[in-house]
């Protein structure tokens, strides 16, 4: 398929067209343009699926097997106005830019009338190559549209996968984050209200107090009786014992706890929850 | 009617599972993806048989529920897969801060004694979520009419917070009196603390990619 | 820090892809199912190469696409597969795709370039489109008078259309070359921006599912 000469893999795109550019160059072709006439009804239809005047320059240039780089400016403007007005007699909307583009291409029809100076050509462009650059740029979006169009995508030609998460996943919680500065200043703002209220007086308890509390709590159960001296331990030494004994009786008081002793300076047991008699 | 060999149908079920939302029956195979061929039943189940044998071994399995087949992930793999969704929950009210101090500082305290304190009932929920975070648990009963649970603060309430014991919690009567003699410093703080705990979440919030 | 050997990696990694709605990268999969593990990314890599070859002969297959690896239904199977859903997949205007392409090869670019180009004016439904759909994103603004938009393909482009990178784009090398030879001036595509446009969408990326 590739048979494209130097000049066309050079200047044309190299991406594949769907009319072989090789037929091009001929002076027979150009000479014998066939298939020129559209029937209107056919043209409304056309012309619906173009996307603009370089779209259609395009149509008009590839129909008659034209290359970009060498196509008859003068024959090519002549169909291009014919169809423009076959469309305003349709009173099809016309787009503004196919308006503009006519008036470009009789600006380079008249241009290739006149001679053409040596000294004028670096000042300006040649409008006819800057015509065959927006085509060729044009092509090249076109053909790659197509392409991207013709790429596996999803929906149409790939299916993504879904596969149920096992009933028993739960989803990890990420917990917010509280600093110890707002700790106090909750608890100290709550006993301030309280206070302010004055429902009741709270009495300052040292901290060591209510957490031996807690942990004594936790070393015993409501089923068996422990003996009391389990609840200190020696490495405390007098202050730690100071402060479970403390414990022991606040928790009595609060009947979280009970004491038994069988005789006089005998063992005395705890256990959880008040006294019940036997 | 086309005729379609064995491996091709497994590949074209295998395939509709996956590519489901919902679970698919046999009834949906045929008359969906299986309408243009001529396939007996017997020939859906085997297939249905041997994907179940493929995917034995790996990390998801192909299971019959009510309304037909549909791939699951493995169970054993829950507690690591799990970590792919993630929520984060919001900031701790005033009202869960406050219990959490007043179990804290007073523990162990019953929830009517918070209450007490606070002025206002508790709400389960509070009480819930510092018992799911591990911060709080039930340490034993006060013997009162109804037995209500007595709250203490855990060891990772400790650790979350850095502290070796509850002697360390800073002494709140200090604190308070340093902010009496400030007098309207109370207001700053608190609007400081709220900025502060908001640029904390915000670091927690950023997902994982 | 835990160990996994090779075939526990394989499997979890294979029920991470498929319990998740998107592509997974390996970033990803170290930060939530492999976090508690030690495993090198060779070993992941290996256990992914190792899964792609175990799917070569299914119904559907591991592919890896921008975002990361994903499993999806084999390609020749969609002709029956499509017969699944009520509603034939969108099919898009020339327009849209011409608009598509503009912005996917010659990216960043703006309106009035994509119109030049085009020699038509670009419809806001188009643009509106394409942004819901997250194909196209503004990534900056060109500066110039009136300081338009720069559009760039994104992340969920390149998934959508299975492709890896720009480079993977249909022709991207021929096309390159061809517009360096239609035109010495104008925005070719700048590898440097896009990739960098990429990565800044990177940043942003939705949390996990």
């Amino acid at each position: 398929m590739s048979n494209s000469d130097e000049s066309a893999s050079t200047l044309a795109t190299p991406v594949q067209q769907p009319l072989p550019l090789a037929f091009v160059n001929g002076e027979a072709v150009i000479e014998k343009p066939e298939d020129l006439y559209i029937p209107p009804e056919a043209l409304e239809v056309i012309l619906e699926s173009f996307e603009g005047p370089l779209d259609l320059l395009l149509y008009l240039i590839r129909k008659q097997k034209f290359d970009i780089t060498t196509m008859p400016v003068a024959e090519i403007t002549r169909q291009y106005m014919e169809y423009v007005e076959v469309m305003q007699t349709l009173k099809l909307e016309l787009a503004a830019e196919y308006l503009l583009m006519a008036a470009i291409l009789a600006e380079i029809k008249s241009r290739l009338l006149l001679p053409s100076r040596s000294d004028e050509e670096d000042d300006e462009e040649d409008p006819r190559a800057a015509l065959i650059r927006r085509l060729q740029e044009y092509e090249l979006i076109k053909q790659a549209a197509e392409d991207l169009d013709l790429q596996p995508r999803m929906e149409r030609d790939l299916f993504s996968v879904s596969v149920e998460p096992s009933a028993d996943i739960q989803p990890v919680i990420i917990q917010p984050d509280v600093t110890l500065q707002e700790l106090v200043l909750a608890f100290s703002a709550a006993m301030q209200r309280a206070a302010a209220f004055e429902h009741h007086h709270i009495a300052p308890e040292a901290l060591s107090t209510r957490e031996r509390m807690s942990k004594i709590l936790q070393l015993l159960n409501a089923e068996q009786y422990t003996p009391m001296e389990a609840l200190f331990t020696a490495e405390e030494g007098r202050a730690g014992a100071v402060v479970t004994f403390l414990a022991i009786l606040e928790l009595v008081k609060g009947q979280s706890i009970s004491l038994v002793q069988a005789g006089p300076f005998a063992r005395i047991h705890v256990k959880l929850g008040s006294f019940e008699a036997p | 009617m086309k005729k379609i060999n064995s491996e091709q149908l497994k590949q074209l079920i295998e395939a509709t599972i996956f590519v489901s939302d919902q679970p698919v029956s046999v009834d949906k195979l045929k008359n969906t993806v299986l309408a243009d061929f001529t396939v007996s039943d017997k020939a859906i189940q085997s297939a249905l048989s041997a994907l179940q044998l493929d995917y034995r071994p790996r990390g998801i399995q192909l299971v019959e529920v009510a309304s037909g087949y549909r791939f699951q992930s493995l169970d054993s793999l829950s507690p690591w897969l799990s970590r792919l969704w993630q929520e984060t929950s919001p900031r701790y009210s005033r009202a869960m801060l406050e219990t959490l101090a007043l179990i804290a500082y007073r523990q162990p305290i019953t929830r009517g004694e918070i209450e007490q304190v606070r002025g206002v009932a508790v709400s389960s929920n509070i009480i819930k979520t510092l018992t799911e975070r591990e911060w709080i648990k039930v340490v034993g009963h006060k013997e009162v009419p109804g037995r209500p649970a007595l709250y203490a603060t855990t060891k990772q309430f400790l650790d979350y917070f850095s502290l070796k014991s509850l002697s360390d919690l800073p002494n709140a009567e200090d604190f308070m009196a340093s902010l009496d003699a400030t007098q309207n410093v109370t207001h700053v703080l608190h609007e400081e603390q709220a900025t502060q705990a908001q640029g904390d979440s915000d670091n927690q919030k950023e997902p994982i990619h």
